[in-house]
């Protein structure tokens, strides 16, 4: 399979960036609701 | 809303009349960004080839400055928020303020016409005049309508100065192209013929009428702070 | 309003469990991602077979077709809301985050759009980039959403950054048709002969259009379940914000006490 | 005659903070009332928020039987509000400036001739262009653009400041001249001593609220 490297590249750059920007709203969503209880979130 | 378009665009042209800054700053720098753009690109013929797309690149960057002088006149002593205060119709004040804008825009655009035919070797030929008159008003009146737009949008904003060409640049891009192959097609060059030129007028008008449109409507929710 | 003191909680806080932002849905969502990012990589890079025409680059399309039609649904979304926020009746700043979230997952997915475009067009154009109507497009709407993110991060009240969103959120997607049409009258112009009409055009067939679809399928899922924790972000955001005017109220009138 | 301004537990907030925690006020036509307060106490809010700026977080405004939030324009076109700027055109004359704003409410130039008269820009000071005044003949020239406007209600955040003795004593007869044609004036000022003698009321501002002085 040739081209293998441009292939796995955009792979990995579309599922990384994915997992990037999960990673980071879930752990500022963590920081922002520190000083919340749970039934105070509207999504609970 | 005419009659405060009509106040406000007098008031805007008189102020320039009054401090000349365009006259004395923005318009020497499109003659110089048209220099530039002969020492960069050099080639005698690439020049003349590209002459037409040169002057709207040149319109487009110092619509920037041209927005930006538009505003700090407005924000430099609360003018603007004396505007919203006193309950004039914000309509009427983008109407003026764009058709200010535009009336400059013109005449740089006829300025740097004049300079491409010097430094560029361009030929205004007599038959592609009337298209190029119709291209060079639709295209002003599409970048005073966009740009009174968001020069409102970002005026009281800090960073304003990048702000703005962030967010003008991708937008005029339509203007840019449909100006440039315009202009080609009125001054024939490249043999591109003068029929070329009216379907790309037509994407002018209505990139004009959208943004004068959506500029008279959403102007006033805009500036309310 | 700096969050100082760590208030005494009797049962676990909010973070007790493993995300603040998350709920049932939102784990099965992402399992269900995960899964179907999984089966896409199979499919898409082993069952798959070559493409008779591109040979094996025409993998990357899995990535690059099925993101831009999440980045194009991200931005209609924005739209949407923006819409709603600014109609009286709808009127909530639900909507305003809605608009909000989806535009960054919608810059997100559009730069993998052209990031995978870019790369799938060295190996079959040989070369990086192309001024072909349809990725030019995307690069116009990759930079006015940039625009739109950064005037979201002017400052002001939450009403008066609604307001200015929406209206560029609106103004944004009033564009497309306009940049879009005048870059294919532009694009028509150059007659060159490509032999094959860039990106997606490809004919797929069969499994190849199943994994296609599956793409589609998988990103959508990403798209739903980030675009729910970024809108419940900005929910604790503002409410952050906000949260400081209760405690400030009681301390200007504790102020108010002591002339 | 119902009030011309009327304020019922506002609370205005600017960012997180809130500038009005709950202010009450009443003021009849005619009436110049003058709003005495430490600095950031809100009495620029308070003047914003009649002027429709500022939206309110709770409560309610209405100025001329005129709720703020729902007739907003209407409110607008028949209130003056002079802040810290002045709003004038640096690079205009002064008769230009208040061409221009009696303009926008469909005045016309006598009118203008007798406004600048009233408050001395009349004669070679009228043509002088704005960036060329002195503090105090700046707000004189925002003022003209006020009265030329026919203001109803005129909202002045420290009117006083940065003008001479001769400024002052002007200001003050235009502010009694306009009351006693029927305007309404909402004055901020920490010119005590001029001011009460002006004023036809004093209420104190403080941390928010308004109360009535102790």
């Amino acid at each position: 399979m040739e081209d293998l490297g441009f292939i796995a590249a955009s792979y990995v750059l579309t599922l990384g960036s994915i997992a990037a920007l999960a990673r980071w709203t879930l752990r500022r969503g963590r920081r922002l609701a520190r000083t919340l209880r749970r039934e105070e979130l509207p999504w609970t | 809303m005419w009659r405060v378009a009509r106040l406000v665009a007098a008031k805007d042209l008189r102020i320039e009349w009054r401090s000349r800054v365009v006259t004395n700053q923005v318009v020497p720098f499109a003659v110089l960004v048209l220099v530039m753009f002969a020492f960069a690109l050099d080639v005698e013929s690439v020049l003349q080839r590209v002459a037409p797309g040169l002057v709207w690149l040149a319109v487009m960057f110092s619509q920037f400055f041209l927005v930006q002088r538009a505003f700090a006149v407005e924000t430099s002593d609360g003018a603007l928020d004396a505007l919203r205060v006193a309950g004039v119709d914000p309509a009427g004040v983008f109407l003026g303020k764009a058709l200010a804008l535009m009336a400059q825009l013109a005449s740089l655009v006829i300025l740097l016409l004049v300079g491409a035919v010097l430094l560029y070797r361009a030929e205004i030929r007599a038959d592609g005049l009337v298209l190029l008159v119709t291209a060079a008003c639709s295209a002003t009146a599409g970048l005073a309508a966009v740009g009174t737009l968001y020069g409102g949008l970002t005026a009281g904003a800090k960073g304003r100065e990048t702000l703005l060409p962030l967010l003008l640049a991708p937008v005029v891009a339509p203007v840019l192209i449909a100006a440039a192959r315009a202009t080609e097609a009125a001054l024939g060059t490249a043999g591109t013929a003068l029929g070329d030129g009216w379907p790309w007028v037509g994407v002018l008008a209505t990139f004009a009428v959208a943004f004068g449109v959506v500029g008279t409507v959403a102007f006033g929710p805009l500036i309310e702070e | 309003m700096a969050v100082t003191t760590q208030p005494v909680q009797t049962e676990r806080p909010a973070t007790g469990r493993v995300t603040a932002t998350g709920t049932r849905v939102t784990r099965w969502l992402a399992v269900a991602c995960w899964l179907g990012a999984g089966w896409l990589l199979l499919a898409g890079l082993v069952l798959s077979p070559p493409d008779v025409v591109q040979g094996d680059s025409v993998r990357i399309m899995y990535a690059h077709v099925p993101s831009a039609w999440i980045a194009y649904l991200a931005f209609v979304v924005t739209a949407v809301s923006s819409a709603a926020y600014l109609w009286p009746r709808t009127r909530s700043l639900t909507w305003d985050r809605i608009a909000g979230a989806s535009a960054e997952v919608g810059v997100l997915f559009m730069g993998i759009t052209l990031v995978t475009g870019m790369l799938w067009g060295r190996i079959t154009w040989g070369v990086f980039w192309q001024w072909d109507p349809r990725l030019t497009t995307t690069a116009f709407l990759f930079v006015t959403f940039a625009g739109y993110l950064a005037v979201r991060g002017l400052g002001g009240s939450h009403e008066q950054r609604a307001r200015r969103s929406a209206i560029l959120g609106l103004l944004a997607v009033v564009e497309i048709p306009l940049v879009h049409f005048s870059v294919v009258l532009w694009r028509s112009l150059h007659q060159e002969a490509s032999v094959l009409n860039p990106n997606g055009d490809v004919q797929l067939d069969g499994f190849m259009l199943f994994t296609l679809f599956t793409g589609v399928l998988v990103f959508t899922l990403f798209y739903l379940w980030l675009v729910l924790h970024r809108q419940r972000v900005l929910w604790l955001q503002d409410h952050h914000d906000d949260s400081g005017l209760d405690e400030a109220l009681s301390a200007r009138r504790a102020e108010e006490g002591t002339p | 005659m119902d009030a011309a301004v009327e304020l019922c537990d506002a609370v205005a907030v600017l960012g997180s903070y809130p500038a009005l925690a709950g202010a009450d006020l009443t003021v009849r036509r005619g009436e110049i009332v003058l709003l005495q307060g430490p600095n950031g106490a809100g009495k620029t809010t308070l003047l914003r928020v009649c002027a429709g700026l500022v939206p309110l977080a709770r409560g309610r405004a209405s100025v001329l039987g005129l709720d703020v939030a729902a007739h907003r324009d209407a409110v607008r076109a028949r209130v003056g509000l002079l802040g810290h700027a002045n709003g004038l055109y640096q690079e205009l004359t002064v008769r230009e400036n208040v061409d221009f704003w009696a303009a926008t409410a469909g005045a016309g130039t006598d009118e203008v001739a007798s406004v600048l008269e009233r408050l001395g820009l009349d004669g070679r000071l009228a043509d002088v262009a704005v960036s060329r005044l002195s503090a105090g003949q700046r707000r004189r020239t925002a003022l003209a653009c006020l009265v030329a406007r026919r203001a109803e209600v005129w909202l002045l955040d420290e009117p006083h400041a940065g003008l001479d003795a001769a400024g002052r004593d002007r200001l003050d007869e235009t502010l009694t001249a306009a009351a006693a044609a029927g305007a309404t004036v909402l004055l901020a000022s920490h010119e005590l001593d001029r001011a009460t003698r002006l004023a036809t009321r004093v209420v104190e501002v403080v941390a928010g609220t308004v109360r009535q002085p102790s």
